[in-house]
């Protein structure tokens, strides 16, 4: 990664206390996804279930660099954006676990965590389907307001595989022409499942994409989360006062599998291991040491206490109930009108 | 012509509605390919750009899944897009928006947001445009919780429904036909919002039911017309509403007709018609004295010469003598 | 086990035939999505891209309506693609492809181009996949001429019907189901050709028919095997080929058992169910005791919370109770 | 267009059957549109009508450049490259006319025009539908042979506008990835429908977009149909030899309306005024009479016998029979199978 950014040591602009929350932030997702997997094992959870594991600098760095009122859309490897974006570990976890508590009742799972306060637009399960929505949020911005610092702005993430679906093409091209304040941000964790970035891309410099909407690109070291917030803050501050559209490409190392059930015996052992070298996790940790900013015992505590979170965080899920099969119908459309199908299967479908 | 009532056309309807809506509520804004600059491929938004400006009528690249898709994002933030894909073949490269995202979104994201949104396109063949711009899909939409999708066979019901679908909080396919855009009727003045939901019965009838919808309707009362000539009395159910489907209104009817025949212009095999046929083979059994009939058209991607395409397509002649079938399979007399 | 019969699974029993015709025939080559390194996201293609190369067994990236696209043009070209598309939910991006050239090209150029491919790929809820990720959706397909669609519900007709497909000229959809990967059953050994469009009774009976397919086919046969124990004689009808679909057969056996229930995992709107129940109503009206009943899905986003999952999707105990319901409609006793 | 290759005046390099040739094709394409024009006005010709008028260099400089192994895949704007391909004039017409003697019997019209054993695989009617195909022909040919001068090799059309559709993208991709030998042949008139290219493409310059798949891009002018020659050629080669995809970008201009019934108001009176001072049919006969390749009388002649085919084509798609309605159903399928539905409109779906 000869162009990427990447940053050693405490920087002069750097706050302890923000290195420290990002520690803090890495600690919470790492805990969080580790437990999770654990969950599945046991069958707390079902379905796909997509981790950010190895990708912790990336989720900090980048839920660091957006406003309160910036919107986030997000892929389905969303855990760890929910919770930085201010979603209650317990509440996501419940959700992990199908209850009624939650984060959007039990109805979406691991893919699709949500949280309209929050301005979390969703974490969607169909390659590629986030990116036009997130673009017409950036629509919805234009139309309602003016550019400045002020301004509302929105993040869209999508994987390295994702930059070859039509989607992507089709809404970089319409941000580009209509100048909307979007950022769209590729976190290339190097496969798509099993498929490598230069087994997926004839253009595999995965920033320099946007050459064809003229849309400015930038290749950020994803392991740093102090590089991630700073490329994410200043492309955000373009979309705000410019009306200028950006793409970044964050650098990163998917650890495990591409969800909990792959065993990812496609990856050679050099492969895995530089992977776990690059653990962002430890190395912040570290380096955190090194400058200074933490002692071993802080870091210990905020492990301790990241640990602590997420077992509240299971009994939560666990003692929280499941949803109501008779609110089964509530949900299929929000204007309520005449002769909507509301049957269980086999109740007649016309009553004589 | 009174005050209250005027005889416009389909399509007047449709641009008056749109600009009638533009002036009730900023939110709305209008987007899809040549809508603007070229007044729409078939001219439904003329005037509106240069009366509402760029901001309200959005002209798009040819990229129907991203512009949908974005119409998308715009009614999470509570916008109310209304969109216009210039046919119902080109809503296939969008329909993962449509069906995976729009149709999704207030269930799977806990009740937390709504896509208010309108997706308008013409349906239909006849127009020699051959296979691929010929079809109707709309079976397709109806067949999916989250939509709801209509399909008005007159202008008046054109105004009132379009009214209803911009002002519903859940995503609407606004099913129209290239052969009804010319088609005139008389229309009310003032505001009018149909009931999203419902089915009609358009001609009371005793004999016999005829279900149809959106072009087919026209078939509908037509052979309906010459049939009371004969003395036969049929009743015409438009259904207008195809998800959700008004299965009781059709059902009564059949009840006090006993006989039934649907037309549709899509073709038969998992159409409309086999919708329509089962709900009433399950709420009509008792009553039915002859099997429920469908007239549609021929299963072939549709051709482009006319006697073909004629052929392929059900009309007046086919939808008469199936209707007279079905009253002889019960041996009707008057 | 005899050696000319072997008990192996759905998932072996596809991975051998596609294994079978890469030899059999050099046009015949793979693409999808992680086929080759990841072997499948269900590891259908297990070693084949080992035994066959990267030529044979070709990776795509994700770019379904680019590969399903390619796989058309490579058609028209004399070779004999089979693609695999991760699951049909992911097919709605390559829709326009498949619906709108694949299926429209033989006819619409005049018949002078043969586009023999198959597209494979599995539906079906019941995983905790949530809505965008558990749709039965092959009701579309099925609509569509120039399409076939092939719903295989055992392992040997999983070889059977994969086999002929491959061998057929023209587009196949062939729909797999997450929950028969693992189903074992009896597979018979060489080359099995199965002939396309045609139902087949599975079960033979007297007093009832249930007609299925796919996925539904299991739960159908053990409720049959249960009313068979209680001294009711239930027919069990598998439809194989959703297109064209074999009315005569379904029509022979209600004219047989008067009393019929189809049972799908799809929504019930528009759904398979609807066209069965029409095809009876028209085809054995006069044999008919009582309403055909439908067993399908709740009309919702399929969501992810297992009680609310299984709530929604209909199983052996509804099927069980409609079948009792439309016993007693007509009184029946044995 | 600073950028774009011109030519001007005989070169060297080019013989003068050859520059007769090009201007006899030109001149009939003109005469055939015109007069399928002037048969829509009558009614002879349905459904949609998109002519070549204005692009007739760009139609016989790229079929100039095609042998006869290679395939081509078009847009709905396909009647000239029909001709040029090889395709009777007479049956092209008879196609428009819905006669069973149309090149696909009547079935396909004006967007559909077909002949396998000319290799053009096609007129599409779907904006962007021609690619993946062309992609996949191209595939076909790597699949079944080695790269070399004889190589066959793919020509895929399409419009200023489809370079914003999701094929686009996902096909250049697979094409650069894997390279393929097919040559993307971008007809840059201007207009999508009433859409300018700035007004669609946020990178208007086209030939530019290749970037994105490090596919090389270059730009010609469209109305020299021995620059459009050249640089096919070239481009062609580099596929068949090479296995590089291209993407070439041809400057042309759309002389009439979007399709036959379109009045192009929105067409500013300077741009017409432009259009038709651009006309490169009249524009090639006087390079070629001045530059004493013909004269006046070769080019009347010539003219004349353009006249004289496209009359004829007339006269024989007027006395073609209709295609027969009985053979309806005999084209749905390749391969016959059991209960095929062939039923009339209103003819019973089961016969009890
Ligand atoms: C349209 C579509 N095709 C295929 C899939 C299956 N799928 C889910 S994730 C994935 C890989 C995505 O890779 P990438 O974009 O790099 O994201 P990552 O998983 O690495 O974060 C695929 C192919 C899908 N969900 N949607
Ligand atoms: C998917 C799709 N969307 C829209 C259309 C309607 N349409 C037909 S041609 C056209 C404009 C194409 O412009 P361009 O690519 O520049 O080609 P040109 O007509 O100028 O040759 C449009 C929008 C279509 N046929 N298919
Ligand atoms: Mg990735
Ligand atoms: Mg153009």
């Amino acid at each position: 990664m000869a162009d990427t950014k990447r940053r050693t040591g405490k920087q002069p602009g750097d706050k302890p206390e923000e290195l420290r929350s990002f520690y803090e932030g890495m600690s919470l997702v790492r805990a969080f996804e580790l437990r999770a997997n654990e969950m599945y094992a046991r069958a707390k959870i079902g379905g796909y279930c997509h981790l950010n594991l190895g990708e912790e600098a990336t989720v900090v760095g980048l839920t660091a660099a957006l406003e309160g009122r910036d919107y986030l859309y997000t892929t389905y490897r969303d855990h760890g954006y929910a919770i930085m974006r201010g979603m209650e570990p317990s509440a996501v976890m419940a959700e992990l676990f199908g209850k009624a508590t939650g984060v959007v009742g039990g109805w979406g799972g691991s893919m699709h965590m949500f949280d309209l306060d929050k301005r979390m637009l969703g974490g969607y399960g169909i390659v590629g389907g986030q990116i036009p929505p997130a673009t017409g949020a950036a629509l919805a911005i234009r139309y309602r307001s003016e550019p400045g610092p002020d301004s509302e702005a929105v993040m869209c993430l999508l994987g390295d595989g994702t930059t070859n679906i039509g989607a992507f093409h089709e809404s970089l091209n319409l941000a580009g022409l209509w100048g909307l304040p979007i950022v769209y941000v590729i976190v290339n964790n190097r496969l798509g499942m099993g498929t490598t970035v230069e087994g997926a891309s004839a253009e595999p410099d995965l920033y320099k994409r946007g050459c064809a909407y003229r849309i400015e690109g930038d290749r950020v070291d994803g392991d740093d989360p102090v590089a991630v917030r700073d490329a994410a803050s200043a492309a955000l501050t373009r979309a705000r006062q410019e009306r200028k559209p950006g793409l970044l490409e964050l650098m990163s190392y998917r650890l495990k599998g591409h969800s909990v059930v792959d065993p990812a015996r496609y990856r050679s052992k050099e492969d895995t291991d530089e992977a776990k070298s690059n653990d962002p996790v430890p190395a912040f940790r570290a380096r955190l040491i090194t400058d200074g900013v933490l002692t071993e015992a802080d870091a210990d505590a905020i492990d301790e206490q990241a640990d602590t979170t997420v077992t509240e965080a299971v009994a939560f899920a666990e003692d929280s109930p499941d949803p109501e099969v008779d609110r089964l119908f509530d949900g299929v459309y929000a204007s309520q009108v005449a002769n909507v199908p509301s049957r269980l299967p086999g109740q007649p479908a016309v009553v004589s | 012509m009174s005050e209250e009532l005027r005889v416009i056309t389909y399509r007047q309807a449709l641009n008056e509605t749109l600009r009638a809506e533009l002036e009730h509520d900023e939110n709305v804004f209008l987007i899809g390919e040549e809508i603007g600059i070229f007044e729409g491929s078939y001219k439904i938004t003329a005037g509106l750009l240069e009366d509402f400006g760029p901001k309200r009528v959005v002209d798009t690249p040819i990229s129907e899944e991203g512009f949908v898709g974005a119409a998308i994002g715009a009614a999470m933030l509570g916008l109310r897009p209304v969109v216009e894909i210039m046919t119902l073949n080109f809503s296939l490269v969008a329909i993962d928006q449509i069906v995976n995202h729009a149709a999704k979104m207030h269930a799977m994201f806990g009740q937390q947001v709504k896509v208010p949104m309108v997706i308008r396109f013409p349906g239909g063949g006849g127009q020699q445009l051959a296979a691929t711009h010929s079809q109707n899909l709309e079976v397709w939409y109806a067949h999916i919780p989250g939509l709801k999708v209509l399909a008005p066979s007159t202008p008046a019901e054109a105004k009132s429904m379009l009214t209803a679908a911009i002002r519903d909080d859940d995503p609407v396919i606004f099913l129209e036909n290239l052969a009804l855009y010319n088609v005139k009727g008389e229309v009310p003045d003032g505001e009018q919002v149909a009931e999203i939901g419902r089915a009609a019965v358009i001609k009371p009838g005793s004999d016999l039911t005829v279900v149809s919808y959106s072009r087919g309707m026209v078939t509908a009362l037509k052979v309906a017309e010459e049939f009371e000539q004969k003395g036969v009395s049929v009743e015409v159910v438009d259904l207008r509403s195809l998800r959700p489907l008004d299965r009781e209104t059709i059902c009564e009817s059949v009840r006090k007709t006993s006989r039934a025949v649907v037309f549709e212009d899509d073709m038969l095999s998992y159409g409309i018609g086999a919708e329509v046929s089962a709900t009433i083979g399950e709420g009509a059994f008792d009553w039915l004295d002859a099997p429920v009939r469908r007239v549609a058209a021929s299963e072939v991607p549709l051709p482009y010469a006319k006697p073909l395409e004629l052929a392929a397509m059900p009309d007046a002649v086919d939808l008469t003598r199936v209707v007279q079938e079905t009253l002889d399979a019960t041996r009707f007399t008057n």
